[in-house]
């Protein structure tokens, strides 16, 4: 994260009542709200591989449980495992003297120096493509349930929709049928599960036999009693849970584990159902067809430098506000009426009457510093407000008095700024000027200690 | 910026012939360095509490310091001998009774002065060693943890590497004259 | 829906859900195993460090703490999106129903999701066997429970539960390290441990717990409970196990003791003044249970829950079974004569989990589960101990 | 918070036409084969090895104290070779971090004490958390944090990190003044 500045000073309030700082925070051009990541709707977008960064269908992720087919973990440390050839020299039949070299390949892991070699896992005569997979013992037994249950679903469809016909029967043949007091009939909430469970005399219990019970287990191995815990043959339990399905014991037993995919994902905003971020198809780059962050729209606010603050006695602070859009946007800054987070501000600030204007941020000469190039002629600054201009952005000072002992000072306020909102009027018409719309947000900053 | 002259090559350090020392590195006490060793510059050579002997086919990368610390019982005069291809990486800090051979000490890795390793260890990156110890062969150090595996076979040599380092380290780094004659056997076992 | 979708997967898979006090298990429906066991920690984010699920302060923390658990679930191990997505919970029948609130409500409003059953861990247990009645044991890391079940419904009277279970070893690891176990360190040989307590964290003890640590026989159980409870004198110990060099991370060497290894397993059985251990709980549950159903259930015993894993585990409890039943208190109580276990298609930790995995993949879940509309409506959840809760269907139409 | 001022005094660092603050302390061997596109600030007790293979470092990069710039060696079948190391723009580098890399995208940001290992390859826009261990051959896709040893995702950084870094980069470049200057 962008952690080099503490994005964390000032947050702005999104329209769920958390508080965010800019980079955190989307805005929906249709609402026109801002919008966090906890109130907006994630969704699978391309799941990819994080090694080869090639994408995965969703449906074929859906088969491959959402794993690379050619891309391997260590099962040890985790890491990425490399494809490594060696030759394997096998005496040439026919010809004693010569002898046949084939490229064989294998896999070893570049941190913890894991080699397939070490599980005797064979040498793969192609690079990629035909290592062996383990297979689940249980799973034969598991599909058998799994068809023996869907039958019965069936069978209790069937009885729900014939009972929705037919007349409904006495509580005495309910009774008497299954034994139980009908109450606990009545109550849904154990024994809904129940019908899954057959009734005796169904004709599907034939198929499946149940399990087989027995009634003693083997001891214990002799060398838990005469032997130290093998501890670099026994493997660690994070290891084990990695497969939840094979949980290997010993370290022999280990096997190559298929990379998990990683998942671009993209934002919708709840209320509008409109896409909020949509990144490009290619996991590899960087754009996006749809970027709507905070950023990009909302002017960001920040403190210029850190000051010191005495209670009960006004400083000066400067605050800077850069603007985003390619228009001169204009600001204004007011209290906040209904203040709902009162215990939050712990200053009294004074901000500027008079509206702010921002120059327009132009690409170009965003790299070029020298402030003389910025027609400084026609925004009237009262130099007792801007205290500096410099491309797209200003510094304002405003007054703080801090009405708190000690702790940080915090204040807060509103933010009210121009917006244009160029995709929806594009739409309309080229023509005509993009729509003004004012936008308020409320900001809270965390000035500093006192 | 390597500027020429600044290492003044010191009385006692005894380079093999195929050496390749840059210039531009810190040789303090008495070294010896086998031959075909690749120094690169910046590394740092402290043999304050006794002699180092280094062997043949090492490969010592930049920001590497291997000291010969003076502990605190004073046993001055103890040899630090470092077997034959060994690679230490970028930052490693190694200040060990002894390094066997074919051993591999990954980027600031740190290896106590009352440890010893033996052949065809490989200390992971950003593994700390301080306990006293012998660590045993093929011993992998890896992870946040430090955790040990031993591995099947050793790593393999890195003769490769320092034939091309050999041929184009010297276009770019002046290098100390070798004043060794080539040594029949190598001094060390 | 791209054609290809809608030829792959009949309908979207549901979301099974075990959140379990140590690790959570989720995956997808109809498949053989959970894709990730993943501990029940969250990173808290105002405290940033690592807080276990189900030790929360505040609802509103647990609110925070759920949501983050969740989203790593489903946004990094499933790839899934929530949004009208069924999804069964298998829970404990003793989980605090404040819990269930709050996760009912993560994930109704927070993720959207479409439907959620929640299904007693129990009594879903028993679909992996194919049978609808038996005596199922979770041996968890919280508690031990014991649910005897009955043509598909739980008999809640035999219902029985003990704090023993991996947390128990655990902590009686910790006491027995701290009392006389000795860590060698660079500068000074076998120091007692006492003195530096902080290095024995949850994960080391954990990892001494699975690796070093087993159940010891029955006659050798008795000989160390002659000793530890009964007081019988020292030498009367059998023959400890031989020592394990356990190394720490910072490099230091803990020297877990054979007596360690083998004691600490003991805690399960070692019946205290109140005469009750994992082994009693069952013959205390059958014995709770209706007469007829007693011979069924004992010929039916189904063990899960992680530390069942441990070994020699199966084989002490059935040996401490088979004494109890030729106790006076039970022999005449019980006409049971013998145990006969169940073993499921899948490992202890995750049974629960795959009896959910075959619940989520029939055609009547939707029947059962509740749906997001009536949530919103009800605003609360069909709990199985409250009468009034027998609705699943919409105030408004009557049939769903 | 704005970046504050961050003063270096002259005879310590030369600026080269293009922009770049290159600190005398550091070391650039086989000058020739490096090439920094401008306004790069380069602080002392870097280590750049351009004489192994040629480096290429983009515009607005930051480069702090003590990082080592290396170029991977990778052994093929039929040879050997130094994979050429290729930076992009916006990158910041923080202190006594080892790249060891064969490529790092633009926008990228690794933090303190990192070890990025050989021949491994960050995307645009990632981040390495501090005190990481990447181990050999690791690919770190776009928009991830990798963190711990050995370095794995832990985190997925916000959407718009292109302009975070852009403006990070830039504002720090203004800031990075020689002495006596002032504002």
């Amino acid at each position: 994260m962008a952690t080099y500045m503490d994005v964390n000073l000032v947050k702005y309030l999104c329209s769920c009542g958390k508080k965010f700082p800019i980079c955190r925070l989307y805005l929906c051009k249709h609402c026109l709200k801002p919008r966090c990541i906890d109130c907006v709707q994630h969704e699978v977008d391309t799941p990819y591989c994080p090694n080869c960064l090639e994408t995965m269908p969703t449906g074929e992720a859906k088969l491959k449980k959402n794993r690379c087919s050619n891309c391997f973990d260590c099962p040890v440390c985790g890491h990425t495992l490399m494809t490594r050839a060696t030759t394997h020299t096998t005496p040439n039949p026919e010809d004693p003297t010569k002898v046949i070299t084939k490229k064989m390949y294998y896999m070893a892991c570049g941190f913890c120096r894991w080699t397939t070699r070490d599980v005797n896992l064979p040498d793969q005569s192609v690079a990629t493509g035909n290592w062996p997979e383990l297979e689940n013992p249980n799973s034969k037994r598991i599909s058998t349930l799994l068809d023996n249950y869907r039958a019965m679903a069936q069978i209790e469809k069937a009885e729900r929709e014939r009972k929705k016909y037919v007349k409904r029967r006495s509580h005495l043949y309910l009774q008497e049928k299954y034994g139980l007091p009908s109450s606990a009939m009545k109550r849904k909430g154990l024994s809904s599960l129940a019908s899954l469970s057959q009734k005796d005399g169904d004709k599907v219990l034939g198929e499946l036999e149940p399990s087989a019970t027995v009634d003693s287990f083997e001891p214990l191995p002799n060398d838990f009693f005469t032997q130290p815990a093998a501890l670099d043959k026994t493997t660690k339990l994070p290891n084990r849970l990695n497969v939840p399905e094979f949980q290997p014991e010993e370290t022999g037993k280990l096997h190559i584990i298929h990379k998990h995919l990683l998942m671009r994902k993209s934002l919708r905003c709840k209320e509008c159902e409109h896409n909020l971020i949509k990144a490009d198809f290619n996991p590899v780059s960087i754009k996006f067809k749809i970027q709507l962050t905070a950023l990009n729209h909302v002017p960001e606010l920040r403190i210029l430098n850190p000051c010191t603050f005495t209670y009960n006695k006004e400083s000066v602070v400067t605050l800077t506000l850069s603007n985003p859009s390619v228009f001169n946007t204009t600001v204004t800054l007011a209290a906040i009426e209904n203040e709902t987070d009162t215990d939050y501000c712990t200053g009294k600030i004074d901000l500027p009457k008079k509206e702010l204007v921002l120059a327009g941020r132009d690409e170009p000469s965003m790299h070029v510093y020298d402030d003389s190039s910025q027609a400084h002629l026609d925004f009237k600054d009262d130099p007792k407000v801007i205290a500096f201009r410099k491309a797209n952005k200003i510094g304002f000072i405003v007054k703080v008095t801090p009405l708190v002992k000690e702790g940080d000072v915090r204040v807060c306020f509103l933010l009210k700024h121009e917006f244009r909102n160029t995709t929806v009027a594009a739409l309309q018409s080229e023509s005509k000027e993009p729509e003004i719309v004012w936008l308020e947000h409320k900001v809270y900053i965390s000035l500093g200690q006192i | 910026m390597a500027s020429h002259g600044k290492g003044t090559n010191n009385p006692n350090v005894k380079i093999a012939a195929g050496a390749m020392v840059c210039e531009d590195c810190e040789l303090i006490g008495d070294i010896t360095i086998g031959s075909r060793t690749i120094i690169h510059p910046k590394a740092k050579i402290v043999a304050e509490a006794g002699p180092i002997v280094i062997g043949d086919f090492n490969i010592i990368e930049e920001l590497v310091t291997i000291t010969n610390k003076s502990s605190s019982d004073g046993n001055s005069g103890k040899v630090l001998i470092i077997g034959n291809n060994n690679v230490f990486e970028v930052g490693a800090n190694v200040e060990a009774i002894r390094i066997g051979d074919h051993n591999v000490i990954e980027g600031k890795a740190s290896v106590g002065s009352q440890v010893e390793v033996s052949n065809g260890c490989i200390i992971g990156a950003g593994c700390q060693l301080n306990m006293p110890e012998l660590v045993p062969e093929n011993t992998v150090v890896y992870g946040g943890k430090c955790e040990r595996r031993t591995q099947r076979e050793r790593p393999p040599a890195q003769t490769l590497q320092i034939d091309f380092l050999t041929k184009i380290l010297p276009n770019y780094h002046y290098l100390m004259k070798p004043n060794l004659q080539p040594r029949q056997a190598s001094v060390k076992k | 829906m791209p054609f290809f979708e809608g030829l792959s997967i009949d309908d979207p898979k549901v979301i099974i859900l075990d959140i379990g006090a140590a690790y959570t298990k989720c995956g997808l429906a109809g498949e053989t195993g959970p894709r990730c066991i993943i501990p029940s920690h969250v990173k808290n984010a105002r405290r940033s460090e690592i807080v276990n699920i189900w030790d929360y302060s505040s609802v509103g923390e647990l609110y925070e703490n759920l949501k983050d658990l969740l989203y790593t679930l489903i946004f990094r191990h499933l790839l899934v999106t929530p949004k009208d997505r069924r999804v069964v919970v298998v829970e404990s029948l003793l989980c605090p129903s404040e819990f269930r609130e709050t996760l009912a409500k993560v994930l109704f409003k927070h993720y959207e999701v479409g439907s959620v059953l929640f299904a007693p861990s129990h009594l879903v247990a028993l679909l992996t066997l194919g049978t609808n009645f038996g005596l199922v044991v979770d041996v968890g890391f919280q508690e031990t429970v014991v649910v005897p079940v009955y043509e598909g419904i739980p008999i809640m009277k035999g219902w029985q539960s003990i704090p023993l279970a991996g947390k128990a070893i655990q902590s009686r690891i910790k006491s027995q390290l701290l009392e006389h176990g000795t860590v060698s360190t660079a500068e000074q040989q076998h120091q007692a441990v006492s003195g530096l307590k902080e290095t024995i964290t949850d994960e080391v003890l954990e990892d001494i717990k699975v690796r070093c640590c087993f159940i010891t026989e029955y006659s050798r159980g008795q000989q160390i409970q002659e000793v530890t409870m009964r007081g019988g004198h020292a030498n009367k110990l059998p023959p400890p196990p031989p020592d394990t060099d356990y190394p720490l991370d910072d490099g230091s060497v803990l020297n877990v003791s054979g007596r360690i290894r083998e004691h600490s397993g003991e805690v399960l059985f070692e019946q205290d003044n109140e005469e009750t251990s994992i082994a009693t709980l069952l013959l205390d549950s059958l014995v709770q249970c209706p007469l007829d159903t007693r011979k069924p259930l004992a010929s039916n015993v189904l063990v899960m829950g992680g530390t069942a894993m441990m070994p020699g585990f199966y084989h002490r409890l059935q040996l401490e079974l088979s004494n109890l039943l030729k106790k006076p208190v039970y022999a005449n109580q019980l006409g049971v004569k013998q145990f006969r276990f169940h073993k499921a298609p899948a490992k202890e930790n995750y049974t629960a989990w795959l009896g959910g995995s075959l619940i989520g993949a029939v055609e009547t879940l939707p029947l059962k589960s509740l749906s997001r509309d009536v949530y919103l409506q009800r605003g609360k959840l069909p709990d199985w101990c409250c009468v009034d809760s027998d609705f699943l269907t919409d105030e408004k139409s009557h049939k769903p | 918070m704005e970046l504050q001022d961050d003063f270096y005094n002259v005879p310590q660092y030369i600026e080269t036409a293009s922009g770049n603050k290159v600190s005398r302390q550091s070391v650039l061997c086989g000058s020739q084969n490096i090439v920094i596109n401008g306004k790069t600030i380069v602080m002392s007790g870097c280590v750049i090895r351009g004489d192994l293979a040629n480096v290429r470092i983009g515009r607005h990069c930051i480069i702090s104290k003590r990082a080592v710039i290396r170029p991977a060696f990778k052994k093929f079948s039929k040879g050997v070779a130094f994979f050429p190391l290729h930076i992009g723009d916006h990158v910041l580098i923080e202190e006594d971090s080892i790249v060891n890399a064969a490529q790092v995208g633009s926008y990228v940001h690794i933090g303190k004490n990192c070890v990025i290992g050989r021949r491994s390859v960050l995307k645009d826009c990632c981040a390495i958390a501090d005190n990481t261990i990447l181990p050999p051959e690791t690919v770190v896709p776009p928009f991830t944090v990798y963190s711990g040893s050995p370095g794995k995702v832990s985190g997925d950084l916000p959407d718009c990190t292109q302009d975070l870094m852009t403006d990070i980069t830039v504002s720090y470049y203004q800031h990075f003044k020689p002495h006596g200057k002032g504002k």
